[in-house]
């Protein structure tokens, strides 16, 4: 099967993920509609890789892994101490800051 | 001998400059170091005319290099003095007059504390006179003329706590600026004609250029000379610088100052010769003049701007006689001369005559004066006498000597000038006996004077700021004051028959003016008998009118004419209407545009920036997801943008 | 340890052990990110077993030196010519070692190192229970007003934290703006990213602010550094490597031994362009350039203010690096395309950031929207793609840094009972109470606004001259334009300062620690020294200009 | 290496600004002593540079040159030729006048924290600008000028919003928010205009690849460097509207009123005599000799701007209610002839400019600081305020008038000289604008007579009844710049002497000649 299609579905994911990341107002799911656009990422990464024959692609989507695991226990620190301040995990909640 | 030519300037400079610096201490003696440094400046004069008179007739002129004044590229300017018979005339003038109004004002001004400094501007005014007729060129002729403003200025707002004195003596100043301009644009001209503006230069190149040119310059220096010399239609100024006291308008509003107009003409002669339609203009000036001035006199009943209207008609004459060339040149000097002696005379008589009356200054509140104040009568009547064209007296032979050149302009003009100056001998006799009936002859109007209408514009306002409307005591001024006036006197009736004897003062001046008889219609002995017919008429009138009948204490209504010269032929008002309105409507809506619209549109594009900024302010509006939406859309833009590139 | 690295070891596994030979990596040469990595690991064990009395000294103590050590092995590779003749690639081709790396590495440690002063800084916040307290949460676990935090604060609890994850911040900026393949790039973004977000979560005093400030910058930041992962993704894909040399090769068409898939790849420009326009948005969403600025003006302000200055300043200054060495190094062969794009950001980046920063209120506002508009400014000199346009730029982040770093710490110093004063109309009369603070805060807004005789000029200059050079006078034009507006608001702020009358509940300013007084200090120090006598530093940067291919 | 004359002319007041800013807050009047020495001894070595002077030598005199910064290509050079020594005579010479007239206009009102020493900074930054000031005249380097051109605004900013005379119509409160708007006000105009010339800096150094000006325009002259007439033409407009906005030029003007109303005597003096004289100067240094083609394109609508300044300003000043802001319309006029003369493109026109910038300075230095002591005396700046001064304290009176007559440039006075040569200057080449601009002397008489009128003439209003007379500070000020009027009134051939040479360079550099007169042309 022709490996573009997975480019395309990759870049489906990425819009996907950036479209969640608009719409959706709870900052879990946002984090997760980014991860999803990480993960398309890995996908065109390792399609690429198939393409060119050379694993660099492949390899990039492990570090991919590991920097998208350092985010989630970055992003979750923040947004839980977020939720238990204001009980709440809106991010539209949280604008103090403005203008 | 040269060398002595600076110091005529340098003695009054001195006075000025010691005077006006030296503070209080000077107050006891003030007055006469001014007086004896403007005769020691006449003294040096004598000197020099008994030098000039001892050398061959064109051997006379004098020059002094002092420095080179203002030296760029092209453009010298000398500090050169020139003394020629022209301005020895002049020098004599004005320090023999200005020596004897200096001893006049020790008397006069006794009572005003700020005596020394009133010294220091007479003594201002004589070296700037000085200057303007001794000067080289026309640049430093400039320096004086307008030297002669600024003390004529400071002279005519004297009593600057008088509103009214300081409003003329703005006015003066400012009407004289607007002649000094002509003054200014035509030394410009003459640097881009000739290339220099030194008298000997360029009355040298004047057959050099065009005639086109030359009656520019011309015209230029006409406006010049009607600003100083009150001509019409610039004279407005002359009537309210009597606001100034009376010796000031005896030395510098009617025997020196205001004649430096003719003096400019007549040093100019060889420019206007070339150029005959600015001459035309300079006689049509002076006709008009004299008959404005002198119908202006008829009117009023305040004594010193009745005078200050004979002044203007008498320059009238002169500048008239200046316009006709080579054939006046000589008798419009003439003329200045012994009007000089003559009209000083009937101010400082003038002042006299205030003196005596506490200052009052409506000829309606006078009367009878000729048994209380005698010599101030045989002086004043003497200079009377000569004003309007006496038989032997002065103005008799040099008021003649002009009319008969005016009809010898000959054509249509002629007949015109010459009948214009006619007219104005005979409104001359009217309104000078007019003068003469109302002040001296005639009931004791000033007993029990009323309290004058305000309406009346003619009275002059200082009467009711100092309040003074007790019943005046008359009497006689003390010799400093009265000794002048039996000088000039002297002169009044003299100088004419003097000059004209032999025609010594034609030949007098004639090197430096040139002279050429004209070849008049008329005889000059049907000038003089017309003269002296239209002379008896117009006194009569005057008696008629002033001297059988009572006149009454508040001027009568009197026809439209009369209301009209009154107001200065409503010269002031269309300046008024004119010129001060439209002014103040000018400045203040470019004070608006200027705050509205110059102004207006940096602080509209400061506050169009500052709206642009609240408007994209509020795009920061502190949801995390608008910010990932402007992200994502400029994410979008970017790549679109990189794509078209490639596009195009 | 780049992909290239990998990938011949995993091809070469088929054949006997004895052929496998290790990658090479010159330590000598990365020793300045090796020695601030290790010193913050270092700081990782000091907060897990030393004595929590005595954590804040041994964090500072580690920071200072390995920072001040980073520093000196910098300059000696400087001097060894690593920045001019010596310039190669190191670490099998994953991180350069030339002029500019080394130029903006040190820049970066010297501002980690002020920053690193004022996160130490413990005079300013009144004492709570008897014991000095930083700018830092008592501990970012606890809800703030919470019995717990209470509790913490009455323990005297401080996030020495802080400390170690400045290290890595720092760690990750220097490899930033050195890294030569994209992967190594990512990674490095993600390393100094990470700890910058948590950083801005730690304030004492606002930390609703602070936390909002924190999910802000992490969420975007995150969304961004997606989108530059898919950027890489698309280059990798069009040029089959990820390594710079290659990718160059491959856009100018210069690459040997093309294989058919490369071949259809290559002809595939969409890849090229696409993924170029997403990574180039994932490095301008850093240098905060509209239309990616957003974050800026709430972050500078939720977050600590000397984590703001720190991160400002060094931010700034890596994200350009990378910039630059991507503009210059991957993808001069493309440069019709990116230019013209590049102007309308600069444009629209200097102009935006200097009107919305008129009518600003808060000092740290104000200084985030003219961080924006410098950014246009610096994007002018990124434009010129000339050797003065490197050195320019480099010339004007070592000024902006220094600058920047000294204004958020004067900003410290006015504090009122809520902590930091930093409402501007809290500002009034400054010049009356304490002349000295406020003049010197003058000269830092005088820079900003780029008066003659300081840095802040000499760089616009700088930066404006090769950007006229490269033909962009219409840059130029713009950019005097928007320094004109940018004028006003600098002015505004002294106005306040010294023109109105003091307000009686107006702010108090703290005397601070020498440690405070130093980073002001340093600051305006280079800020007048570079303003007078800039052309040691000019030479230093022109220098460093050169890129290693 | 010769001792570096200029250098020192300029670091000596540099240095003195830190020393008196150093001084601690309780000595103040140290602080005040220690400024008034320091500008002496500047006007000393101002003395030293003007007599050193050769007119008939190099055209830049005393020049020093030192590498500054390369990758800019800017040199510290420096290098005066006439009209530059007479404008640093002129700035040193006003500057302890200045000092002297401010000598109280510092003492604070308010008690600030212990620290807070503005009459210390009063006089630092008045010599700050001093230093600033003689330093761009001094600059043969285009770049250096261009820095102190921008530096100086910062101290005069801070003179003008910083201390106002304490009198306003509408209290203290009103006072300082319109100060501080004048201020900005003065700063944005002028930043505004400094900007834009940075950009035709960089664009010039894109072109000639350095700054040095005898060298550009050297290389101009031989063709070595050759500009196209569009760029040419965009760099003087770049340099002319920086000028034109520090002159000030018609419509750039409005900064200055408000600037010069606000401000207290001494600085409005500092801001019109000194500081906007450095755009006019650099009009005659810069812009014509960098651009000639440009500025002869650029001519007519020049010389047209300078005619509508010159009736415009003299027409607003006679519209004005308030003292200061009267002379600051007038000098507006003034600036208008100076710009006039200096694009006439004729001897007389530019040496009379150079003149004009120096009696200028002078006149409105003595109207302006009489004005201000009256001021002092009434707490008003409302001409309708005054009345009967001159019966109270005539020396004030007196020494306001002459004041006065010099801006009217009344012959005999300085004025006179340098508005003559203009004038003639300008006929020679446009008579039509010629003649218009003399209507300005009418408008001259006018506004300065209305002023005198109103506010010494008539009777004494009660509120001056009491007013003291001069006092011998005041007179020391006032007398020296009285005599000196005069003196370059009656005897300016020194001053013409210096400034001529120059001026024959800067023709030449123009490629223009003297019109020649008729009969001449004629022979």
């Amino acid at each position: 099967m022709n490996p573009v299609n997975y480019l395309y579905l990759a870049a489906l994911l990425f819009t996907i993920g950036a479209t969640g990341v608009l719409i959706r107002r709870n900052a879990i799911v946002v984090f997760m509609c980014i991860e999803l656009m990480l993960n398309a990422c890995n996908l065109a990464f390792v399609t690429f890789s198939r393409m060119h024959g050379n694993l660099d692609g492949q390899i990039i989507a492990f570090f991919t892994m590991v920097v998208a695991a350092a985010e989630v226990v970055v992003g979750l620190a923040i947004i839980v101490s977020l939720f238990r301040t204001r009980h709440s995990a809106s991010v539209d909640d949280a604008s103090l800051m403005k203008l | 001998m040269e060398n002595l030519i600076a110091l005529l300037i340098a003695a009054p400079l001195l006075g000025a400059a010691v005077l006006l610096c030296g503070g209080r201490r000077l107050d006891a003696v003030g007055h006469w170091i001014g007086t004896v440094l403007a005769a020691a400046s006449f003294v040096l004069g004598v000197v020099l005319f008994t030098g000039m008179l001892g050398k061959a007739a064109d051997h006379r002129t004098l020059t002094q290099h002092l420095f080179s004044w203002i030296p760029v590229g092209g453009f010298q300017a000398d500090v050169t003095f020139r003394l020629d018979q022209l301005s020895m005339t002049f020098v004599l003038l004005i320090t023999g007059v200005g020596s004897l109004i200096h001893l006049y004002s020790v008397g006069y001004m006794e009572h005003d504390e700020r005596r020394r400094r009133f010294f220091g501007y007479l003594n201002l005014f004589l070296a700037a006179m000085l200057l303007l007729v001794l000067a080289d060129n026309y640049l430093l002729l400039y320096v004086g003329w307008e030297g002669v403003g600024l003390a004529s200025y400071l002279l005519i707002g004297f009593w600057q706590h008088k509103p009214s004195a300081a409003t003329a003596a703005k006015k003066a100043f400012l009407v004289n600026r607007v002649g000094d301009m002509g003054l200014s644009i035509a030394i410009m001209l003459m640097f881009t004609t000739f290339g220099t503006f030194a008298f000997g230069p360029v009355f040298a190149d004047v057959d050099r250029t065009g005639q086109g040119k030359l009656t520019a310059i011309g015209l230029m220096l006409l406006l010049a000379a009607c600003g100083k010399s009150a001509q019409v239609p610039l004279q407005s100024w002359l009537g309210d610088a009597m606001e100034g006291p009376t010796p000031v308008s005896a030395l510098i509003h009617a025997a020196t100052m205001v004649t430096a107009g003719v003096y400019l003409i007549v040093r100019s002669g060889a420019i206007f010769n070339a150029a005959p339609d600015a001459q035309l203009a300079v006689t049509v000036v002076g006709a008009v003049t004299l008959l404005f001035g002198a119908i202006v006199g008829c009117a009023k009943d305040d004594i010193k701007k009745a005078l200050a209207g004979s002044t203007m008609s008498q320059i009238g004459y002169m500048v008239l006689a200046a316009g006709l060339g080579p054939i006046g040149y000589v008798f419009a000097i003439m003329h200045l001369v012994t009007h000089g002696f003559f009209k000083a005379g009937l101010f400082l008589g003038a002042g006299s005559v205030m003196h005596g009356m506490n200052d009052e200054v409506d000829m309606r509140r006078y009367g009878g004066l000729r048994k209380y104040m005698p010599v101030t009568f045989v002086t004043f009547g003497l200079g009377y006498l000569a004003i309007i064209g006496f038989p032997g007296l002065s103005g008799f032979f040099s008021k003649d000597k002009i009319i008969e050149a005016a009809f010898a302009k000959g054509g249509t003009e002629g007949w015109i000038l010459g009948g214009a100056a006619l007219l104005g001998a005979a409104i001359t006799a009217y309104y000078m006996t007019r003068v003469m009936l109302m002040t001296f002859f005639g009931e004791e109007r000033w007993r029990n004077a009323p309290t004058p209408s305000p309406a009346e514009p003619s009275v002059e306002p200082a009467a009711e700021t100092r309040g003074e409307h007790a019943e005046p005591h008359p009497h006689e001024s003390p010799g400093v004051m009265t000794i002048p006036m039996i000088v000039l006197a002297f002169g009044s009736v003299f100088a004419g028959g003097l000059f004209s004897v032999g025609d010594r003062f034609l030949r007098w001046l004639e090197p430096v003016t040139g002279h050429s008889e004209g070849h008049s219609p008329v005889s000059a002995l049907t000038v003089t008998a017309s003269t002296l017919v239209l002379l008896v008429v117009g006194a009569g009138i005057a008696y008629a009118q002033y001297g059988r009948r009572p006149v009454p204490a508040v001027a009568p209504r009197g026809s439209l004419l009369t209301r009209a010269a009154r107001r200065d032929l409503l010269q002031d008002d269309f300046n008024h209407v004119v010129l001060v309105r439209g002014g103040e409507h000018l400045t203040r809506s470019l004070v608006y545009v200027d705050h509205t619209l110059v102004d207006g549109v940096v602080n509209g594009t400061a506050a169009s920036v500052g709206g642009l900024s609240g408007r994209l302010r509020r795009l920061q509006n502190g949801y995390a997801r608008s910010y990932a939406v402007s992200m994502f859309g400029g994410a979008a833009v970017l790549v679109a943008l990189t794509l078209l590139m490639r596009a195009v | 340890m780049s992909a290239a690295a990998v990938h011949s070891l995993w091809t070469t596994a088929a054949d006997p052990i004895s052929k496998i030979q290790a990658p090479k990596i010159e330590y000598g040469q990365l020793s300045p990110t090796l020695i601030v990595i290790g010193a913050a690991l270092v700081g990782v064990l000091i907060e897990a077993f030393v004595p929590r009395a005595s954590r804040y000294y041994a964090q500072v103590f580690v920071s200072v030196v390995a920072l001040a050590a980073a520093f000196a092995a910098v300059v000696a590779l400087a001097a060894d010519g690593y920045g001019t003749t010596k310039a190669h690639i190191a670490a099998m081709g994953a991180i350069a070692v030339d002029g500019p790396s080394l130029f903006l590495q040190g820049t970066i440690l010297l501002a980690g190192l002020l920053g690193v002063f004022t996160f130490a800084e413990r005079r300013l916040d009144p004492a709570a229970h008897g014991n000095r307290v930083d700018s830092f949460a008592a501990q970012a676990a606890s809800v703030p007003g919470s019995d717990s935090e209470k509790a913490a604060v009455k323990a005297g609890f401080t996030t020495t934290e802080a400390f170690p994850l400045l290290l890595f911040a720092v760690g990750g900026m220097l490899v930033f703006p050195s890294a030569n393949d994209l992967l190594t790039l990512f990674v490095a973004l993600e390393v100094f990213s990470l700890p910058l977000y948590l950083l801005c979560a730690l304030a004492r005093r606002k930390r609703l602010m602070s936390q909002e400030a924190a999910v802000k910058y992490f969420l975007l930041g995150a969304f961004a550094s997606a989108f530059t992962l898919f950027g890489i993704a698309l280059l990798y894909g069009y040029s089959g490597s990820v390594s710079y040399a290659t990718i160059a090769q491959v856009v100018d068409g210069t690459v040997t031994n093309v294989d058919p898939a490369l071949a259809n790849t290559m002809g595939n420009d969409a890849l090229l362009l696409v993924g170029t326009a997403l990574i180039g948005m994932g490095l301008l969403f850093k240098v905060a350039a509209v239309p990616f600025h957003m974050w800026t003006p709430d972050v500078y302000q939720g977050a600590p203010t000397p984590v703001t200055g720190f991160m400002a300043a060094a931010t700034k200054v890596a994200a350009f690096g990378a910039l630059l060495r991507l503009l210059y190094v991957v993808l001069p062969g493309m440069r019709w395309d990116w230019r013209p794009v590049m102007w309308a950001v600069a444009i629209v980046t200097m102009l935006g950031g200097a009107i919305v920063a008129i009518t600003q209120t808060d000092i740290k506002r104000l200084l985030a929207y003219s961080s924006i508009a410098h950014a246009g400014f610096i994007l002018a000199g990124v434009i010129a793609t000339s050797k003065d346009g490197v050195s320019s730029v480099l010339f004007y982040l070592a000024a902006y840094s220094f600058v920047t770093i000294g204004a958020f710490a004067v900003v410290t110093l006015v504090r009122d009972a809520g902590g930091e004063a930093t409402h501007l109309s809290k500002w009034a009369g400054l010049g009356r109470r304490s002349p000295l603070v406020a003049a010197v805060f003058a000269v830092f807004l005088l820079a900003f606004a780029g008066i003659p005789l300081t840095s802040g000029f000499a760089g616009k200059f700088a930066v404006f001259k090769a950007a006229a050079e490269g033909g962009a006078i219409p840059l130029v034009v713009i950019g005097v334009i928007s320094s004109a507006i940018a004028a006003f608001f600098y002015i505004r702020v002294i106005v306040l300062m010294f023109f109105s009358e003091p307000r009686p509940e107006g702010p108090t300013v703290a005397v601070p620690s020498p440690l405070t007084m130093t980073a002001i200090a340093v600051g305006v120090a280079v800020t007048v020294v570079l303003g007078v006598a800039p052309q040691y530093f000019l030479d230093l940067a022109s220098q460093a200009g050169v890129f290693v291919r | 290496m010769s001792f570096p004359l200029l250098t020192a002319t300029a670091v000596l007041p540099a240095v003195g600004a830190i020393a008196t800013a150093a001084v601690p807050a309780a000595q103040r009047t140290a602080a005040k002593w220690l400024a008034l020495v320091v500008s002496l001894a500047t006007l000393a070595l101002a003395a030293v540079v003007a007599f050193r002077f050769a007119p008939g030598g190099a055209r830049y005199q005393f020049t020093e040159s030192h590498a500054w910064i390369k990758d800019f290509g800017v040199r510290y050079e420096l290098g005066v030729d006439g009209i530059a020594v007479a404008l640093i005579a002129l700035t040193a010479l006003l500057i302890p006048f200045v000092i002297l007239a401010g000598w109280h206009d510092a003492d604070p009102m308010e008690t600030g924290s212990r620290r807070w020493r503005p009459t210390q900074g009063f006089f630092a930054l008045i010599l700050a600008v001093e230093a600033m000031v003689i330093l761009s005249f001094e600059a043969t380097d285009v770049f250096l000028f261009y820095i102190f051109f921008e530096a100086m605004l910062i101290p005069m900013y801070f003179l003008i919003g910083g201390f106002g005379d304490h009198a306003h119509e509408h209290g203290e409160q009103a006072a300082s928010t319109q100060r501080s708007y004048a201020a900005v006000k003065f700063l944005l105009y002028n930043l505004v205009g400094g900007l834009i010339m940075l950009a035709a800096v960089i664009g010039l150094y894109v072109q000639a690849g350095n700054f040095s000006l005898p060298e550009i325009v050297q290389a101009r002259a031989n063709g070595s460097l050759h500009m196209a007439t569009g760029t040419e033409r965009w760099l003087f407009l770049g340099f002319f509207f920086a000028f034109a906005v520090k002159a000030p030029l018609w419509p750039l003007h409005t900064w200055l009123p408000n600037a010069m109303g606000e401000a207290t005597a001494p600085v409005a003096v500092l801001i019109t005599a000194v500081v906007d004289k450095v755009g006019t100067f650099a009009m005659l240094r810069f812009c014509l000799q960098l651009f000639p083609e440009a500025s002869k394109w650029a001519t007519p609508v020049i010389l047209v701007l300078a005619l509508i300044s010159i009736i415009y300003g003299a027409l607003l000043a006679v519209g004005q209610r308030d003292i200061k802001r009267l002379v600051a319309y007038a000098s507006i006029s003034h600036f208008g002839f100076i710009i006039l003369g200096i694009f006439a493109m004729t001897t007389q026109g530019q040496s009379g400019a150079t003149l004009y910038m120096v009696n200028h300075g002078i006149s409105t230095a003595a109207l302006m600081l009489v004005a201000g002591f009256l001021i002092s005396r009434r707490g008003s700046r409302l001409i309708a305020d005054y009345g009967g001064v001159q019966k109270v304290a005539p020396v004030l009176a007196g020494t306001f008038l002459i004041g006065g007559l010099a801006t009217l440039s009344l012959p005999g006075l300085a004025p006179f000289v340098s508005e003559f040569l203009v004038l003639v200057g300008t006929f020679t080449r446009h008579p039509a604008i010629g003649i218009i601009a003399t209507f300005g002397i009418v408008l001259a008489a006018l506004y300065t007579l209305v002023l005198y009128q109103r506010t010494m003439t008539g009777p004494v209003k009660t509120e001056v009844a009491a007013m003291p007379d001069l006092r011998v500070r005041e007179l020391l000020v006032i007398a020296p710049l009285i005599a000196l009027l005069i003196f370059l009134g009656v005897y300016p051939k020194p001053v013409a002497d210096i400034v001529n040479p120059a001026v024959r360079h800067t023709m030449s550099d123009v490629h223009q000649t003297d019109p020649k007169p008729e009969v001449e042309a004629a022979k």
